[in-house]
């Protein structure tokens, strides 16, 4: 029962669907230690996704989806997570490659991927109070969920509560990349806003692969 | 939220209408994507520069395009770097043969943005420099944070680099000229009061009436400390300590003295701070030979002010005094 | 209260002296009594221009002391007419044998003590004439009144009267152009948020959170009515239809387009504005052929802008056009 | 029991102090109807009086102190204020000339050239919302005192009540002149500041006699 392009537009749509209804949520939480703007940057994009998303022609395959996603995040948030997670589509799509139907070792490579995408643009370490606080914690659960035997959907599943339980542990640290780290000290007691949009967004990749 | 605005969504759009409106005989708006060109450009043979960034610090950038200083800027949402897309078309539209540089301030999403526009635009055969501003003082520890911010010495920077274009010096020289000036440039703010961003419709942060903001960043990010307030002239002290102490700067220096506001100062104010620093400065025999007050690095509508200080010398001074005519700047001609 | 400021008694002090550091290249300032005079004055054989008022309003008036534009500029205390002592003295300290115009805005104070300081000059055998700004069409039923006021219109009559100051015209001649400016031009403008007094430390007026008060004068005054928060364009909309019906300007007219800050406004909103206004001038016909957005008559730091439309013709579009070097105007030179 | 220069100058010292009390008051009223500088303007004014009293020569006249007070307030208040205040004070010392001592016909009189200055600079009537409604009554009442047959004292007792009666009955009016009248009808409910100072200045002058 593996994946394929239903599942892709699913997770965009219930992605966009959780990234409006937090849009406030992320705003509030990028005011606190940023400039505000997270909840609006995302929410911006994935509309402009949902509305590209119609000119998929009949028979596109999940990379070209991703692509998709990837290049019009990237043409459409900006700030700092435009690029980071348009990067993250954009390496998943080279992942899956031309894949009709992604198994659980594929849904882990397109993670992996993802993931490196945004370690290649941001430099980001785990610690270091960013969205990578949530996609590192997914991957290692993600892999560790394939050698258990999981299906897609258990993968998935495993990596969208390890994202949450990531994004929750960046409350106690203080940043070292991003906006919020010129508050020192000060970030201490606040969720980092990308982590919080990227585990909503893995959520969304699970509840479209159990749906 | 009380704002002269319409929907939120269509601030920049409109604002950027307002400026063809009001500066059509100084420069071209192009919408969808959104940016700013020189009228008349590309200069041929002329290195062209271009800058941007979030919205929201108007006059920067739109107000300093023109002759001698940038060819373009690229507005993004308010406080949001704009995406590649218009920084590229912006690229492609000034290009008169004799590269592009881009000036950008410090800032994760600026600097990511700008780099894949730049690679992209290099794909085309245009080449491309980029200069990052990050003259904030008011980061400490900047190994272990995305470094210093870009502020107010970004206006310094493009004026001058500005400059040494329109003289029509190759790439290298604009490039490390604008280098040089950021180079020299220290700048620190003050917040008294936070700034509303309209798509979020509450404030940034949240200050007690009687509490200020050290070091505050354009964006609102805070500073270094939170205190209680204090007359002016021990916050301009408080700035100036940690600017003077960074370059250093050393008795016997010339330098350009910068008072900005961040957007809901009283220029009366700005006048009280430029006075504060003048004398301190003054008594650590560093020369103000060139000035600058008025609000053009703003934050919205924050109340607050930053002190900019650039050591000049003599091919800095003489750029800096070349003709400028834009929106907001304008000298010589 | 949050202020950059020390004393709340200083604050024109201070800032005289912020100036004077900033832009010694351009004025000579004066104390005790305070006043700034133009570099290099008197200059012989020209008429020169003095104007004045409370402080509060920078960069009115000066920011607008130097080449074409005023001679000297005297500021009282905020948001009070100076007493007659410094008008006088900066009207002996320029007047350059040609006589002198004293630009006024017509509040009860300034106008009482620019009437007392005229007579003392010219018991000291200079000539001087005066010309009353009052551009503010929010005053309706001005029989009954203290009158229009003067509000950001003044500063297209410094500039224009300073032009032909500058051309050696005679003083009828400059106190004509004045006259005339001040004849075509009309004003009103909208508060969105109260400023506050240094010395009263307390907002002038209470706005609820969703209200503007639309009419404002300059000093905090209420205007013709405090409405519910509306769309910019709107906003716009209610302040041009006064301005437009007053004159009245007509289909072919050409103007020039003023919108001004009120201090604390974000520059984009000021652009936001202009868009709405060029837009409807368009409409009615009315050709916008020349044009000034920023902070240029402000209220301390309160939200708000108001719009100024000029009737333009050849003389007072060349006068306009003419080169000006001031700290807060400058082209041409 | 007639008036010399130590009533004048009491009246001086007397005013100061009370416009110095009533500071905060006055900016008030200012700037409910105004511009919230009347009590600033006023104290300026009276302290710089105050500091410039003792250049008063040895056997000053009351004229002398009077029209020292005039052009200090000139030079130093600002404002609409100042000029009428100063015009006040400058029409009352040519109405008492060189006299050494003022009996009740010459209080009238200096009461009514003050008024009567007042009238000259700011053109204002009664029924303006201007310090003219705390004077004009305030002369009346003087008037009938005299006719009345009462000493200095009583006489301007009497100017006093009815300035403290004509400041108050400024509060229905809406304003035409000075800055209130900007307002319209929503100054109707505000007492007018220069009233209000004008009938302190009075009861000073009363007190100082009583005193
Ligand atoms: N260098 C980086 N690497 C990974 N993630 C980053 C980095 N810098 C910032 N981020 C993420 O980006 C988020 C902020 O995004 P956003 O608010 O949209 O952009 P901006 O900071 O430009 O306003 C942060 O919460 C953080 O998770
Ligand atoms: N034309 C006038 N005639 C008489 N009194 C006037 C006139 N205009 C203003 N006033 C008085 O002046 C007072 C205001 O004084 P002040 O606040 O010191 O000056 P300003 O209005 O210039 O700020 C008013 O309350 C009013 O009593
Ligand atoms: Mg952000
Ligand atoms: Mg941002
Ligand atoms: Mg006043
Ligand atoms: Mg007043």
């Amino acid at each position: 029962m593996s994946l394929g392009i239903d599942w892709v537009t699913e997770w965009i749509r219930e992605s966009a669907r959780v990234i409006a209804d937090h849009r406030v949520e992320l705003i509030t939480l990028d005011r606190e230690i940023g400039d505000g703007d997270h909840g609006e940057n995302l929410d911006r994009g994935f509309s402009a996704v949902i509305q590209k998303l119609g000119d998929l022609p009949e028979g596109a395959l999940p990379g070209d989806a991703l692509k998709l996603v990837a290049t019009t995040l990237i043409s459409t948030v900006g700030g700092a997570s435009g690029p980071l997670v348009g990067t993250a589509y954009l390496k998943a799509a080279g992942a899956v490659g031309k894949a009709e139907q992604l198994d659980g070792a594929a849904v882990v490579a397109l993670l992996t991927a993802a993931r490196d995408g945004v370690v290649l643009r941001g430099k980001a370490e785990v610690g270091d109070k960013t969205m990578i606080d949530a996609w590192t914690p997914a991957v290692d659960a993600a892999a560790a969920a394939l050698a258990d035997g999981a299906d897609e959907a258990g993968i998935l599943a495993a990596a969208a509560d390890a994202a949450e339980q990531g994004a929750k542990a960046t409350e106690p640290l203080v940043a070292r990349k991003g906006r919020a780290s010129y508050l020192g000290e000060r970030a201490i007691g606040h969720r980092d806003p990308g982590s919080q949009s990227s585990a909503l967004i893995l959520r969304a990749a699970s509840d479209a692969a159990a749906g | 939220m009380k704002k002269l605005i319409n929907d939120p969504k269509n601030v920049v759009d409109e604002a950027a209408r307002g400026i063809e409106a009001a500066h059509g005989d100084l420069v071209d708006v192009f919408y969808d994507p959104i940016y700013i060109v020189r009228k008349g450009a590309p200069v041929q043979g002329k290195v062209a520069l271009v800058s941007g960034g979030g919205s929201g610090h108007e006059p920067l950038h739109g107000g300093f395009v023109g002759f001698g200083m940038l060819d373009a800027a690229v507005p993004g949402p308010v406080f949001t770097s704009p995406t590649p897309d218009p920084i590229v078309a912006a690229t492609k539209a000034v290009d008169g043969g004799a590269g592009v540089l881009h000036i950008v301030k410090n800032y994760t999403g600026d600097v990511l943005n700008f780099e894949t526009a730049a690679d992209l635009a290099s794909a085309d055969d245009i080449e491309v420099r980029s200069v990052i501003i990050n003259d904030d003082v008011a980061v400490k520890d900047s190994l272990y944070t995305a470094g210093r911010r870009g502020v107010a010495g970004t206006v310094l920077v493009e004026k001058i680099a500005g400059a040494s274009a329109e003289r029509l010096d190759d790439l290298e020289t604009v490039t490390r000229i604008a280098q040089k000036v950021n180079d020299q440039t220290r700048s620190m703010g003050v917040a008294l009061t936070p700034c509303v961003v309209p798509h979020a419709g509450e404030p940034s942060f949240t200050l007690a009436d009687d509490e200020i903001e050290i070091g505050i960043g354009i964006h609102g990010e805070p500073g270094r400390e939170r205190i209680k307030l204090e007359p002016a002239d021990a916050i301009v002290d408080r700035l100036l300590g940690p600017i003077l102490e960074d370059l250093p700067f050393a008795s016997g220096d010339k330098v350009l003295l910068f008072v900005n506001g961040m957007g809901g100062t009283p220029q009366i104010e700005l006048y009280i701070v430029f006075r504060r620093a003048a004398e301190v400065l003054k008594e650590k025999g560093v020369e103000v030979t060139r000035s600058l007050v008025g609000n053009f690095v703003t934050s919205l509508e924050m109340q607050g002010a930053s002190i900019t200080v650039l050591k000049l010398d003599d091919e800095l001074t003489e750029l800096w005094d070349a003709p400028v005519q834009t929106a907001a700047l304008r000298w010589g001609r």
